[in-house]
């Protein structure tokens, strides 16, 4: 366990893992909830356990749509969204490890797509 | 000048004996924090406080007095924390006319269910009357031995 | 000058780990006036008792200072130990060293010198005590209960059977309260109306028992043992003493549209209405809001199909004045709105149903006489989900509640259990956080639900209800056990409501100054030891005001109020506090200044014949204070520009002295 | 009424309609929307990392110059309105962004979140009021049934958007029945359509775009209204053509309604 990177993430966050109840409402109410391979409810977990790696390994940052579902319904206000966030900018503040570079846009432009989609994806996933 | 950081100021605590003094007690259980500088005197309600005590506490050397009692409507005796707002909103206009800075006095209203509230308005009463430094001007040299 | 004796205690290590014990009683027996100080382990021992009691006979000690935890705690103990000894209890101080030092610092030194110094002040005030007596108050031997659900009901069987009376007021045209809404009670799954509706008999034949249904208490005055109220009987429009029930004017009414709310709007009601078949008492109500005769004189059938003539339109609100010994209040609890969870689609669907609606919707007397049917279009549902924890346990600011309803783990239990006992066909699924069973029989209870009636329990939450054009209700939930999300095409979704204190709660406690706690529960004198009691004496708590309850919670709690009460009004007299307002008539310029800040109305005035200089005398008007009304909360101490009002116990010498203790260090 | 205006980058791009017939309407509201001068890109999503500042310094600058003029910003975009809303939030209540970012541009005075935010639907509910916008129509959409889209961006978090009550919202609904349309009730209208997702996963923001429009049309709406261009990328590209119902910017029904669509 990384402690620099679990503090880093609490501190990116601002999330306070700790008042977490298990009940999975995040999850329950996820939208990409099949497309990743940890969930909302883990990535608060797995942070609380300093798990980090996993979660930084994994596909599953890309997956945040960051629709504020799981931060809206949470019952004890601990916004999961920002803990995947935060474990996201963990990795791709790293040299070389943006996910999505300026090289591969033209390749997913179609005449209709809206610069509001280029701009939001570049900010979510490359630094 | 006494140095900020070593200046223990003198704080005299009203408490009603329904809420606060009980809020008080519940900091207590519950193991909250806050200066030893504060001393609380009990008594029956907030309206009992004559403005003559919070004088003489100034003039025996208190740098920092607080009065607590039940939030407004919910007195124990109905009105008492009523009167006592307005008596003390007299005294401490009078007591600003005489140089005794706002900060030193105050009212606050803690139930007996805000243990945390009152270690919390402690903590912060302390600091405040810690940075303004120790009261001279109220303060009877006379009375000290 | 007063022989003091000090006595320290270290209440185990909870004093002594933080405050230098013998330091303390070393300290204070150098102070003016002392000629005892010892410290010991548990001064509220009976040991330590004895210790003071001996000390108290062998230094014949005028005053007593025991530095122990907080007076709410054992100053009464105290008192008591040194009354036995001959000496005046209130020659007692207390200095609170553990509360409000011990507990709160960690610096041994600081915490020992501010012992002192607390030490100190009630030895400064010790010096001023004089003794005091009690003196009596009577007691009117008469119980109010306010709410009359079956916390209220049982309390007031208890108290009638002792042999007092006791009124209820309700503020609903009947009594019986929550209970009567619902179907069955776990874990026995009695019928709720068949053990609610013989006591709401037993309240109405009770001659003990007086029922003021659709009342409401106005006004609250007085103390312990004389309470004064006043409680608003409002106009049925129905004479009460006529109608015999028999709802000949509830078929013919032609306003039919109106939400029932015994059914919680499941179905309608008349505007002249019976709301159950078992009503006490079983007259019949006007709702005002909607009759056309009272909105614009026109229409007044009732009152032509009345064979008992009871029909008034002209009945007016009538204000009771009662007095009472002692109040008990019994104002039960309500399911939150479920308007911020529109997430589950509470307000998109019909089929989506509080767990109060459930009990209606399986009620043998509910809007489909007991057929589960499903409110959108009255077809038999086969798959139910329940959802658990809506709006309780919930921190989010302005949304739900923190803390744990209580009832719903084992309400949903019942309702699953009974859902597949009646229809097999059916598939039940109830998501839930944790399942908490905590009672006798609850946990095998929840068992059975699961291993007998094959209830699946998922452990997850619901995120999202989406209502289909087809009548389907998507549901959209975590299965965190197995780690993955569910999608469920239900039937009902039934969702377990967090349960909130009256609306009437709140400005009730103002009227009877009783305190509540941030969730507008009433608070207990003492979470673990007092638990039926307010802090304010004589007011005592019943039931769900004070906090989540089950029914047999409530029915014990009910009970125990009712001893209390019991034993209060047992007593012809009661000891008044001794610390009261006194006037030295002789200082007093009959000024009324006191007269108009006393709460109570204990000061009144008097001309008395005073002896003058020169060997005349003269008629002055002074003040008086009635030691048995007084409650001593010293607001005329103050108010008094004389110096002649001062109050026995916190005198202003006292209170001062106290102050420049502190001050001096 | 003159406000501060914000369109943002996609406005000026692929959504000029929706910005076309917001001017449009205005104009024949009365409301003066006056542009703001040099403007930037509010980066499209507000990052929720409470270290990052250089990445919401747009949108301050944006916020500070409608403090300047006094005014009260409107935006219409709701990804433009979420991200100014989020950032003047973290400006008035986040101490430790605050001072970091105003220390980053060393304004005449600092900027601490004055500026009020409003999204072109709160200028028509609370400063033009719907019953005023009732009597401004001219072709009521009678009898049209539409679903109003939020999506995620408008309500959420609602902490801080504090447009609408997030789960049961009503502000879209009551839009159309000023212009005389019906709306109609459905449960997606506040999921996700996939968002930027399209960017890394077409497969994944197809899915839910198909969700929200089943929705819909199961619920017997003939349209959907979004103030997104994304979600209406998202519905109108990235799902079924069978079933596909019209998406339209809510800007444009309210120029239709108004008589001054052209």
């Amino acid at each position: 366990m990384n402690k620099f990177d679990k503090e880093q993430i609490l501190h990116t966050s601002g999330v306070n893992v700790l008042k977490c109840m298990r009940c999975g409402k995040c999850s329950a109410t996820c939208p990409s909830y099949d497309e990743m391979e940890y969930h909302p409810h883990q990535f608060v977990y797995m942070v609380e356990k300093g798990d980090i790696e996993k979660l930084m390994a994994s596909k599953s940052i890309y997956k945040c749509l960051s629709c504020y579902a799981c931060v809206e319904r949470c019952p004890r206000g601990v916004e999961p969204a920002k803990v995947v966030e935060a474990v996201r900018l963990q990795v791709i503040r790293r040299q070389g490890a943006n996910h999505l570079t300026p090289d591969d846009i033209p390749a997913l432009l179609d005449e209709d797509l809206p610069q509001q989609a280029i701009v939001t994806a570049m900010r979510k996933y490359s630094k | 000048m006494q140095d900020v950081k070593t200046f223990r100021p003198k704080i005299v605590a009203f408490c009603c004996n329904w809420c606060s003094y009980a809020g008080a007690d519940l900091a207590g259980t519950n193991r909250l924090n806050y200066p030893a500088d504060v001393k609380i005197i009990r008594v029956p309600c907030s309206c009992r406080v004559n403005p003559m005590f919070i004088l003489r506490a100034f003039q025996r050397g208190a740098d920092g007095v607080i009065l607590c009692g039940c939030h407004p409507g919910d007195c124990h005796y109905s009105t008492g924390n009523y009167y006592a707002r307005r008596r003390m909103t007299l005294l401490f206009s009078m007591l600003d006319y005489l140089g005794i800075e706002k900060e030193r006095t105050r009212v606050e209203w803690v139930s007996a269910a805000e243990g945390a509230k009152f270690a919390a308005t402690m903590n912060e009463f302390v600091e405040t009357v810690r940075q303004l430094g120790p009261n001279k001007r109220l303060e009877d040299l006379r009375c000290k031995k | 000058m007063q022989r003091i004796g000090v006595f320290v205690c270290w209440c185990g290590s909870n004093i002594a780990a933080t405050v230098d014990v013998s330091a303390v009683s070393e300290a204070l027996s150098h102070e003016p006036g002392v000629v005892f100080s010892t410290n010991y382990q548990y001064m509220c021992s009976e040991a330590g008792q004895n210790l003071i009691k001996d000390a108290v006979r062998e230094h014949k000690l005028t005053g007593v200072v025991i530095c122990s935890c907080s007076p709410r705690m054992h100053e009464m103990t105290f008192r008591k130990a040194v009354a036995s000894t001959g000496l005046n209890p209130y020659m007692v101080e207390i200095a609170n060293i553990r509360e409000q030092c011990s507990w709160i610092h960690k610096d041994k030194a600081a915490a020992t010198e501010k012992a002192i110094i607390l030490g100190r002040a009630a030895i400064a005030k010790v010096h001023l005590n004089a003794p005091l007596t009690a003196g009596q108050s009577p007691v009117t031997k008469r119980a109010l209960v306010i709410g009359g659900g079956i916390a209220g009901i049982q309390t007031a069987l208890d108290i009638a059977d002792a042999g007092f009376e006791v009124d209820i007021v309700e503020k609903q045209p009947t009594i019986g309260g929550k209970m009567t809404q619902i179907d069955k009670t776990f874990p026995t799954l009695d019928c709720a109306a068949c053990i609610l509706t013989p006591k709401m008999v037993d309240c109405a034949q009770n001659e003990k028992i007086n029922i003021f249904a659709y009342s409401e208490v106005e006004e609250v005055k007085g103390f312990v043992g004389n309470f004064h109220v006043k409680i608003n009987k409002k106009a049925r429009y129905v004479d009460t003493t006529k109608c015999t029930g028999c709802g000949e004017c509830t078929e013919k009414c032609p306003m039919k549209k109106i939400p029932n709310e015994f059914n919680l709007g499941l179905d309608n009601r008349r505007a002249i209405y019976i709301p159950f078949a078992q009503a006490v008492p079983k007259v019949a109500t006007i709702d005002p809001d909607h009759c056309n005769m009272l909105k614009n004189g026109k229409c007044g059938l009732c009152a032509k199909v009345c064979s008992a003539g009871a029909i008034d339109y002209k009945q007016k609100d009538e204000t009771i004045e009662r007095e009472y010994g002692a109040i008990v209040v019994a104002t039960g609890y309500n399911p939150i709105k479920l308007d911020q969870y529109d997430e589950f689609a509470y307000s998109q669907s019909p089929d989506v149903v509080s767990s109060l609606e459930f009990e209606r919707l399986t009620n043998a007397a509910g809007p489909t006489g007991g057929t589960l049917l499903r409110p959108s279009d009255g077809k038999h549902p086969h798959t139910l989900v329940f959802v658990q924890c809506v709006g309780s346990r919930c921190s989010q600011e302005g949304k739900g509640k923190s803390y744990c309803s209580k009832i719903c783990c084992m309400y949903t239990a019942k309702h699953a259990m009974l859902t597949r006992e009646k229809y097999p066909d059916t598939e039940v699924y109830v998501f839930y956080i944790d399942v908490r069973s905590p009672g006798k029989n609850y946990d095998e209870f929840y068992r059975r639900a699961v291993e007998d009636y094959g209830v699946h329990y998922v452990k997850g939450m619901v995120g999202k209800v989406t209502p289909r054009s087809d009548g389907k209700l998507m549901v959209q939930a975590s299965d965190l056990l197995a780690g993955e999300q569910m999608h469920i095409e239900a039937d009902m979704v039934v969702l377990a409501a967090a349960i909130e204190p009256d609306k009437s709660a709140r400005p009730l406690a103002t009227m009877l100054t009783a305190s509540m706690d941030t969730n507008d529960f009433f608070t207990e004198a003492h979470a673990k030891l007092r638990p039926v009691e307010s802090p304010t004496a004589g007011i005592f708590l019943s039931g769900a005001c004070q906090g989540p309850k089950d029914i047999p919670d409530t029915v014990a709690q009910a009970g125990a109020a009712a001893s209390k009460v019991i034993g209060l009004l047992c007593k012809d007299q009661l000891t008044c506090n001794p610390c009261v307002a006194h006037a030295d008539q002789l200082m007093c310029n009959g000024c009324s200044s006191c007269e108009k800040v006393c709460p109570y109305g204990a000061i009144t005035y008097e001309d008395k014949e005073f002896r003058m200089p020169d060997r005349t005398t003269a008629i002055r008007r002074v003040a008086s204070v009635n030691e048995a009304v007084c409650q001593g909360c010293g607001a005329c101490t103050v108010a008094c520009p004389s110096g002649a009002m001062d109050l026995k116990g916190f005198s202003n010498s006292q209170i001062m002295a106290e102050v420049d203790a502190i001050c001096k260090m | 009424m003159i406000f501060s205006y914000y369109p943002g980058c996609t406005l000026k791009n692929k959504a000029q309609d929706l910005d076309r017939y917001a001017r449009l309407s205005a104009e024949k509201l009365g409301v003066a929307l006056e542009e703001l001068e040099e403007w930037q890109c509010c980066g499209g999503a507000f990052s929720m990392g409470r270290d990052e500042i250089a990445s919401k310094l747009a949108s301050v600058r944006a916020l500070n110059a409608a403090k300047e003029q006094g005014r009260d910003l409107v935006t219409l975009c709701s990804a433009c309105h979420n991200v100014l809303k989020q950032a003047n939030d973290a400006m008035a209540n986040d101490a430790d962004f605050s001072l970091r970012a105003n220390n980053y541009m060393q304004l005449a005075a600092p900027y601490r979140g004055e500026t009020q935010v409003i999204h072109y639907l709160e200028l028509l509910r609370d400063r033009v009021g719907f019953e005023a916008l009732k009597k401004a129509v001219v072709k009521p959409l009678t009898g049209r049934k539409i679903a109003a889209y939020y999506g995620c961006l408008l309500l959420r978090p609602s902490k801080v958007m504090g447009m609408d009550n997030p789960e049961n919202p009503r502000i879209m609904e009551d839009f159309l029945r000023a212009i005389g349309a019906q709306p109609v009730t459905w449960a997606m209208r506040n999921e996700c359509c996939g968002g930027y997702a399209v960017m890394e996963d077409r497969g994944l923001a197809a899915q839910k775009s198909e969700r929200v429009m089943d929705n819909a049309r199961d619920m017997g709406a003939e349209a959907i209204v979004t103030a997104c261009p994304l979600c209406l990328y998202n519905l109108k590209k990235n799902t079924l053509k069978e079933g596909r119902l019209p998406v339209l910017y809510f800007t444009e029904l309210l120029a239709e309604a108004l008589g001054v669509k052209d």
